[in-house]
């Protein structure tokens, strides 16, 4: 086991870089550079003054210098100093993190929770109306653009009925401390938890029906039910624990979607995470920032391959040996 | 092909799905003959609310250009991009899964790896930042979606090809003296077809909802008009005009609704063997 | 549109009657967007950092909104007659916020060393001075090579800050520790900056004017979304929407708001001009009569009154007419499509397809390129949207590449400063957004503002601008917009907020919060 | 006998709607009695299943009984309800099935599995029900019954987890077992081992034991009565020594004749032909996992130092159990699998080491017909495609390849008309004859027929193995035989070669190796055909 982590880990290390080195072309093939950027925010720059924040970040060096001196800083952990917010880009990327991962996190829960409920639910009463109410809703989240249901939400909760605050992660110089603090970004946290998981409770309701649905065919429920057990035995021991194998393999690439996967959400409400800072990264043609987010995103979908495999191999004996 | 109508047709969903699909691909290839007018068009002061005018039935946004000119104009960009970037992200990802599939060894081992790449980086992320740095039009829009979307399709066509490779009439083919580019195209290919066609029309929607996605965002073409950017335009004006993102929300719901019913409708008639239970 | 805005007449009202004794104490929120890269204005003059470090740092001297000047630093300042050598007398009881005591020395020191390296915009000023000396410990005189009308204006804290020699001296600027707690010798001090989140300045208790500042602390909100920072508005989170803190959208609906004040005063000294760089090289836009086409066909007093809330001016010209030296004696460009249409048809224009680069600022701005494109499209020119980013609009003006694209440049108070420069054919050169972008070459201009610059009496660099404007607006090298009215909105009871040309950049030293 | 446990009186299942007939089973009416075991016969699609499950209550949805009764302690089972159904499941009737794969949990331990039958019906501890799950597992004959009780069903061959599946159906010492083709799925020597577990078990306890099978051999191995079944209903019905003996009924007559019979005629070859192909040292190894990051590879010597000749016209035989690398030889010889070592030649030609054109080139004389009908023709093709792509790919013109591929199925009894139509329109048996016209397209002299008939009825099976054996005399083929099925390769094989674990244990004429095999493992081989003793019985 310790053994496979350990390959697993050295293969991820080098699709690291490589996720790096091709973002790095990818990103100094944009049109503009850092220089330039902040230039244009002084209002007024010369020649001169562009060339000497070009020196300051290292800019005037020839491209493949550069991507050698930020891959020798990455595998140093260093991830750069960013241009733009004046910080390191380690700094930066983790005074994002807690928000997102907030973020994401409640939105994982909830909807890897009530996703397999109602697929459960669903399946138990296949056929029957409950079913077809479950299904269409899951279908309906599922069509639904993410940004517009954002949107309506916070026409609704918030601007017609002023329930829920809009937008942000907390009132903004409210300056709470402790249980009211928590509180008050508990309620900032409802809508676009909400929202950002009604997409995934939809997926995984889809995936956990159908899978249970097609488990239920097989041999060994039959089995079981020759054994005379009863079905909501069946149900449990049987069928949803194998059925549930897929449904680990998508809860697998959606948590490695935690880091990344927001962007959208995060734009509607405001919520000052790490998808936003990619969003500014990239306008600002902050380039250690930009690759930094894609390095932490990328190292996170890593990350969750290998729990989900690891996961995996608990769940399922037959992989512990093959 | 009787047989699959028949099959198709009795999944009411389904049924729902072509009726609103045939609707939206009407208005828009007759956009222009109902509402002659360009839908960018100032016509009338600016935030006029539904229905309170019959000639703009939606009402008009912050320039005053009216709202269902623009879902009719918006429904072509939708539908256009949608079909355009899953063709072409079944371009890459066939050949691809293809290839991978049907020699294995290191051939697959190189190109599941490279498909991995695109995996690892978030894929909304991954378009944002192409369609950023291409600096957004139609073109960069389309490949950039189409880059973020064929993994999936490699995926599954190296899957169907690994256990097609190894069918009996597959070797019966070689045996026969067969070229290995005629038995993929001949003997493996049309046997992906069925979950290809399902999952390309399941691509359209997520292709649809990725640009409108992108839109909402500021990267769309700006000399489109888009559901997407009819939403992501009325966004700071939502407290003054909630129909200027409501309606093309509905719009784009729809659409997609209406995609993945087909989908469902499509697996069951496709994949009898995968069909669901109740029928 | 027009009728809703009746009630920002009787705000104006308001903020301008009624002063009353000022008060001590209180803390003003403000919301700060973006979040500044640093608060070191000596090496960052973007408009976050002025607007915080202009509390901290001081120039010489400030400017009404007329544009005269006032004391600051200095209390008082002679110009000989030749417009050669100006003499400032500082005040002599001045402290940096770490106690060091303010001298010349410092003064001479910033502009002639620090800021000649580090202050691109400053530089090109400077190039008139022959030298800078400190007689002593509270005199500074500044030696021209030859007259240069606008130089009593380049002396606010934006321009030219003045900086602390004793801790910089000597040291490599960029990377000096004290670049993250800024010491000036303004009203107020650098507390904390807690980055994503806030700035906290406090009082300077040891300021040199007597009895100010009044507040006891500034709190600058770091609130990265347009609705947000409405939203802190109207939750009375914040208290003062600096310009451009809000989508042009919301305004309105913000400034509704009771106990809600809103001024477009404040921006006096920068005089936000908006125009289209329009490609004089080549394409349909080389030819003059394209361009005029382009004046007629736009419709920009729509653009005012639905984009900008009906704030602001339609530009007559190249100056604004908050500048020195702004004359309205020019050929006028009224909303006239048939106009339009027929120079283009006197110039034949075939259909070409024109790019037009919105200025990626936001949503008020890619509205009104749409609403630009479609004025145009209506008497026959096709325009196509290229749509970029500030990156990406950035490097295709400074190269070149666009046939149109909308900008807005300051003017700093005089048309040597903030004119000229896009304008004349000597500053024509790639890699740059604030020269002559569009590559206009007259040189009858050239040579009139060559003569306006180092005019000695306002009389006769009147007469020249006038002329100079007269030409310009004939040839239309680029397509004026507006002037635009940037909207400070405040509670009520924030009185003396606005005062000075660069509003809110230096206000907070005589605000007050009434009870 | 009255002592039945057991009555099911004109019981009727219907089908749903669009199925092939309406009803699965019609009018079928037999007793069970204790201590008996009855086995209910039919070919595939005859409605054997049904009525078993019919009686444990687990028909398929949307198949349902319609009429009749299926009486049991004086009840009837269609009438009880779900729960009553529940409590007679496990404790009365016990069931096991065909696929002992896919019948247990992959995911839940062997002795959770066999607990679950006692917790089901809330008897004994937690302590108890893991002390009487070793007691089964010793009984139903698993070796280190501790060591099975931990292991998962992956861990278990297909002979122990059906002894797991017979171990949970006997938990409760139930009245009525059940065994829907409980040996279907087993090699040979495997299946030879359960029939006598079931045998004896059944004896010991006095059960009733109803029978579902396809194969007379086992009919004949376990049978006390015995039940034929076609399209739904009985259609003779009998003790076993009656119906298999002396049958009545035309088509029970039918299917008894089609059994391949086990004694081999000495063949009549006299003499040898010329041999045609000559296979030498062959060798081949898999390795399983490993790669460039992977764990320890395990390697299994598939195919280990083979040597085989075949003469022109001469059926050559390779039989043996599941994994004993019979079909990777066949694989080796057409070259769809590389071998490691040894050479194959064909007319002289070593395929073993041709590439390219000269590969293809050379396969034309050797060819190869498969054993699944359906997975073995492209479902997009028309037949005459599938036939005619061959000589097509060797340059043969369109209408030309078309032509002879008219001429191939009326060869193989088919309509010339079938060109045009495609092959999901066909039979299993059809198929396979359309699988064998392609064979013979290229005109081969060599054929490799892998399990050729193994998936057919055995009244379809008799067919094709008389076509095959036409078309062999008739176009002078040499082919090779690789079956499971010791009774098909006794028919139709000349020569039979017997492999093990990778290795040919024994070669030499087919009467020669059935009258009187050498090896040992051959022995065990023969000795477990099922109806052996029977037919030899009835022979002798």
């Amino acid at each position: 086991m310790l053994r496979f982590i350990l390959m697993r880990l050295g293969k991820a290390a080098i699709i690291l870089i490589a996720i790096l080195t091709l973002n790095f072309f990818l990103i100094h093939a944009a049109p503009g550079d850092p220089a330039a950027v902040m230039a244009g925010e002084a209002g007024a720059a010369d020649a001169k003054f562009i060339a000497q924040l070009r020196e300051q970040f290292g800019l005037d060096k020839p491209l493949l210098v550069q991507l050698g001196i930020y891959l020798k800083g990455v595998i140093q952990l260093d991830l750069g100093y960013s241009y733009r917010q004046q910080m390191p880009v380690a700094d930066l990327i983790f005074q994002r993190l807690p928000a997102t991962l907030l973020l994401t996190v409640s939105a994982f829960i909830i909807s890897l929770f009530l996703g397999t409920l109602a697929g459960v639910l669903a399946s138990a009463r296949v056929g029957k109306w409950s079913d077809t109410l479950i299904s269409s809703l899951a279908l309906l989240f599922y069509a639904t653009p993410l940004f517009w249901a954002a949107l309506m939400a916070v026409l609704l909760f918030s601007v017609y009925l002023n329930w829920l605050p809009g937008f942000g992660y907390e009132t903004v110089g409210a300056n709470y401390t402790g249980f009211a603090r928590a509180l008050d970004i508990g309620k900032h946290l409802i809508l676009p938890a909400a929202t950002l998981g009604l997409f995934f409770m939809a997926v995984y309701m889809r995936m956990t029906r159908a899978s249970m649905l097609e488990v239920s065919q097989l041999d060994f429920v039959k089995t079981a039910r020759a054994k005379g057990l009863k079905p909501s035995i069946i149900q449990r021991r049987h069928i949803f624990r194998n059925a549930m194998l897929p449904v680990v393999t998508l809860a697998g690439l959606q948590a490695g979607q935690l880091v990344g996967g927001a962007v959208l959400t995060e734009t509607v409400f405001a919520w000052p995470g790490i998808g936003r800072l990619m969003f500014e990264a990239l306008a600002q043609r902050d380039y250690n920032l930009l690759l930094g987010v894609f390095f932490v995103s990328a190292a996170m979908v890593l990350l969750f391959n290998l729990v989900t495999d690891i996961l995996y191999r608990v769940v399922d004996p037959r992989i512990r040996v093959a | 092909m009787a047989d699959f109508w028949k099959r198709f047709s009795r999944n009411r969903g389904a049924v729902i799905g072509v009726a609103i699909l045939v609707v939206v691909l009407v208005v828009a290839i007759l956009a222009p003959l109902l509402l002659p007018q360009s839908p960018w068009r100032m016509v009338q002061r600016p935030f006029l609310p539904p229905f309170s005018m019959d000639q703009y039935p939606l009402g008009t946004d912050a320039l005053g250009r009216d709202v269902l000119s623009g879902l009719a104009y918006g429904a072509q960009v939708s539908l256009l991009v949608g079909l355009v970037s899953t063709l072409a992200a079944l371009l890459i990802g066939i050949p691809m899964g293809a290839l991978a599939g049907y020699f294995g060894g290191w051939v697959d081992d190189a190109l599941m790896r490279f498909t991995e790449f695109f995996q690892t980086v978030p894929s909304f992320a991954l378009a944002i930042v192409l369609v950023a740095i291409f600096q957004p039009s139609i073109y960069s829009i389309i490949a950039a979606i189409a880059i973020v979307s064929w993994p999936p399709v490699a995926r599954l066509v190296r899957g169907e090809v690994l256990s097609l490779r190894s069918r009996e009439y597959v070797e019966a083919a070689i045996l026969s003296g067969q070229s290995n580019l005629t038995i993929i195209l001949r003997q493996v290919l049309p046997n992906t077809i069925s979950p290809i066609i399902v999952l390309a029309s399941l691509m359209v929607a997520t292709a649809i909802l990725l640009e409108s996605a992108l839109s909402f965002m500021g990267l769309g073409d700006p000399n489109m008009m888009s559901w997407g950017y009819m939403i992501g335009a009325a966004r700071t004006v939502i407290r003054q005009a909630w129909w200027l993102s409501f309606f093309p929300g509905v719009a784009i719901l729809l659409t997609v609704l209406a995609l993945n019913l087909i989908g469902e409708g499509l697996n069951d008639a496709l994949n009898p063997r995968l069909a669901r239970r109740g029928k | 549109m027009l009728k809703k805005l009746v009630p920002f007449a009787a705000a104006f009202l308001v903020s301008t009657a009624l002063h009353a004794e000022p008060v001590m104490g209180g803390r003003a929120n403000v919301v700060i967007q973006p979040e500044p890269p640093s608060l070191m204005m000596g090496l960052v003059q973007n408009g976050p950092t002025q607007m915080v470090a202009g509390q901290i740092y001081e120039g010489l001297l400030r400017y009404d909104e007329k544009l005269q000047p006032m004391p600051q630093l200095a209390k008082s300042w002679e110009v000989s007659d030749d417009g050669l050598t100006y003499t400032f007398h500082l005040h002599d009881n001045v402290k940096w916020h770490d106690g060091e005591p303010f001298t010349s020395a410092d003064v001479v020191f910033s502009a002639d060393v620090f800021l000649r390296e580090t202050h691109a915009r400053l530089r090109t000023s400077l190039e008139h001075v022959e030298s800078i000396t400190a007689p002593d410990d509270t005199t500074v005189v500044f030696k021209l090579k030859q007259p240069f009308g606008p130089f009593l204006g380049i002396f606010e804290a934006g321009t030219m800050p003045i900086i602390p020699k004793h801790i910089y001296e000597g040291t490599d600027y960029n990377n000096n520790p004290a670049n993250n707690t800024p010491i000036g010798t303004g009203p107020f001090k650098f507390t904390e900056w807690v980055k994503g989140s806030h700035i906290l300045l406090t009082r300077n208790e040891d300021y040199y004017e007597e009895g100010k500042p009044y507040l006891d602390e500034i709190y600058w909100h770091v609130i990265p979304d347009a609705a947000s920072r409405a939203v802190a508005y109207e939750t009375g989170v914040v208290d003062i929407l600096p310009g451009g803190s809000i989508e042009n959208f919301d305004v309105q609906r913000v400034a509704d708001m009771e106990n809600t004040c809103i001024t477009d005063k404040g921006w006096e000294y920068f005089g936000p001009h908006s125009w289209m760089w329009l490609n004089n090289r080549e394409g349909p836009t080389a030819d003059a009569r394209f361009r005029q086409a382009v004046m007629y066909a736009m419709d920009r007093d729509f653009a005012r009154d639905a984009l900008w809330n009906g704030l602001g001016k339609v530009a007559t010209g190249p100056v604004s007419s908050s500048t020195r030296f702004y004359s309205d004696e020019v050929t006028q460009y009224d909303y006239d499509p048939e106009k339009a249409k027929a120079l283009l048809d006197e110039m034949g224009y075939d259909g070409e397809t024109v790019r037009l680069l919105p200025l990626p600022y936001g949503e008020t701005w890619q509205r009104w390129a749409e609403a630009v494109k479609q004025n145009l499209e209506e008497v026959g020119v096709n325009v196509e949207i290229v749509s970029t980013d500030v990156a990406g609009w950035n490097q295709k003006l400074a190269e070149w590449d666009y046939d149109m694209a909308f900008t807005y440049l300051y003017q700093y108070g005089d048309p040597a400063l903030g004119v000229a420069r896009s304008y004349i054919s000597t500053n024509i050169a790639k890699g740059s957004q604030w020269n002559n972008v569009e590559g206009y070459e007259n040189a009858d201009v050239d040579a009139l503002f060559d003569k306006a610059a180092v005019a000695v009496t306002d009389e006769e660099r009147q007469e020249l601008y006038t002329q100079v404007q007269q030409k310009l607006v004939d040839d239309v090298p680029v397509a004026w917009l507006l002037e635009l009215g940037f909207p400070t909105i405040y509670r009520c009871n924030v009185k003396d907020l606005v005062t000075t040309a660069i509003g809110v950049n230096d206000g907070f030293k005589d605000a007050y919060i009434e009870e | 006998m009255t002592d039945q446990v057991l009555r099911v009186e004109n019981l009727k299942i219907a089908l749903p709607e669009g199925a092939d007939r309406d009803f699965a089973v019609n009018d079928v009416s037999f007793d069970l009695h204790a201590g008996e075991i009855l086995c209910i016969v039919g070919e595939s699609g005859s409605g054997k299943s049904m009525s078993a499950n019919a009686a444990m209550g687990l028909l398929p949805e949307l198949v349902r009984p319609v009429g009749g009764r299926i009486l049991f302690d004086g009840n009837d089972l269609l009438t009880l309800s779900e729960d009553e159904m529940m409590d007679l499941r496990g404790r009365k009737i016990a069931m096991i099935f065909q696929e002992p794969m896919s019948a247990l949990n992959p995911l839940m331990r062997v002795e959770d599995q066999i607990a679950e039958v006692f917790e089901a019906h809330g008897l004994l501890t937690r302590k108890e029900r893991k002390e009487r799950a070793v007691t089964l597992l010793t009984e139903v004959g698993i070796p280190d019954p501790e060591k099975a009780m931990r292991a998962y069903p992956f861990q278990l061959s297909g002979g122990q987890r059906q002894r797991v599946m017979i171990a949970m159906a006997l938990a409760l010492e139930p009245q009525i077992l059940i065994a829907d083709e409980p040996t279907t799925a087993l090699d040979v020597t495997t299946q030879a081992q359960i029939l006598q577990l079931i045998r004896n078990l059944q004896e010991q306890r006095g059960m009733a034991v109803m029978f579902i099978t396809h194969d007379f051999g086992v009919v004949a191995e376990i049978a006390d009565r015995v039940a034929v079944m076609q399209y739904g209903k009985i259609v003779e019905a009998g003790t076993a020594d009656e119906v298999l003996d002396n049958p009545q009924h035309a088509y029970t007559q039918k299917l008894i004749a089609a059994i391949p019979k086990l004694a081999a005629e000495a063949s009549e070859v006299a003499e040898p032909g010329t041999p045609i192909l000559d296979v030498a040292g062959l060798n081949k190894t898999y390795r399983t996992g490993g790669g460039m990051f992977g764990a320890q590879a395990r390697v299994v010597h598939a195919v280990n130092n083979v040597s085989l000749t075949l003469a022109e016209g001469e059926t050559l035989g390779i039989v043996g159990e599941s994994g004993s690398g019979k079909s990777s030889v066949g694989r080796c010889l057409v070259r769809l699998m590389q071998p490691d070592s040894g050479t194959v030649k064909l007319a002289g030609q070593d395929m073993a080491h041709l590439s390219g054109g000269a590969l293809r080139e050379a396969r034309k004389s050797i060819q190869m017909i498969f054993q699944d009908p359906y997975a073995s023709l492209n479902p997009r093709a028309k037949v005459g495609r599938i036939i005619a792509e061959g000589p097509m790919a060797h340059g043969v013109s369109k209408r030309e390849a078309y032509a002879r591929a008219v001429e191939l199925l009326e060869l193989v009894d088919l309509d010339a008309l079938s060109i045009d139509r495609y092959p999901h329109e066909f039979s299993g048996g059809q198929r396979q004859r359309i699988g064998i016209a392609r064979a013979l397209a290229l005109e081969p002299r060599v054929i490799i027929a892998d399990e050729a008939v193994s998936a057919l009825d055995v009244s379809i099976q008799a067919q094709v193995l008389d076509l095959l054996a036409d078309l062999k005399k008739r176009l002078n083929l040499a082919l090779v035989f690789i079956t499971h099925d010791l009774r098909v390769a006794a028919q139709i094989c000349d020569r039979i070669a017997v492999m093990q674990k990778g290795e040919i244990v024994e070669t030499g004429p087919a009467h020669a190796i059935f009258d009187n095999p050498q090896n040992a493992y051959t022995r065990t081989l023969i000795e477990a055909i099922p109806g052996r003793e029977k037919e030899l019985a009835a022979a002798g």
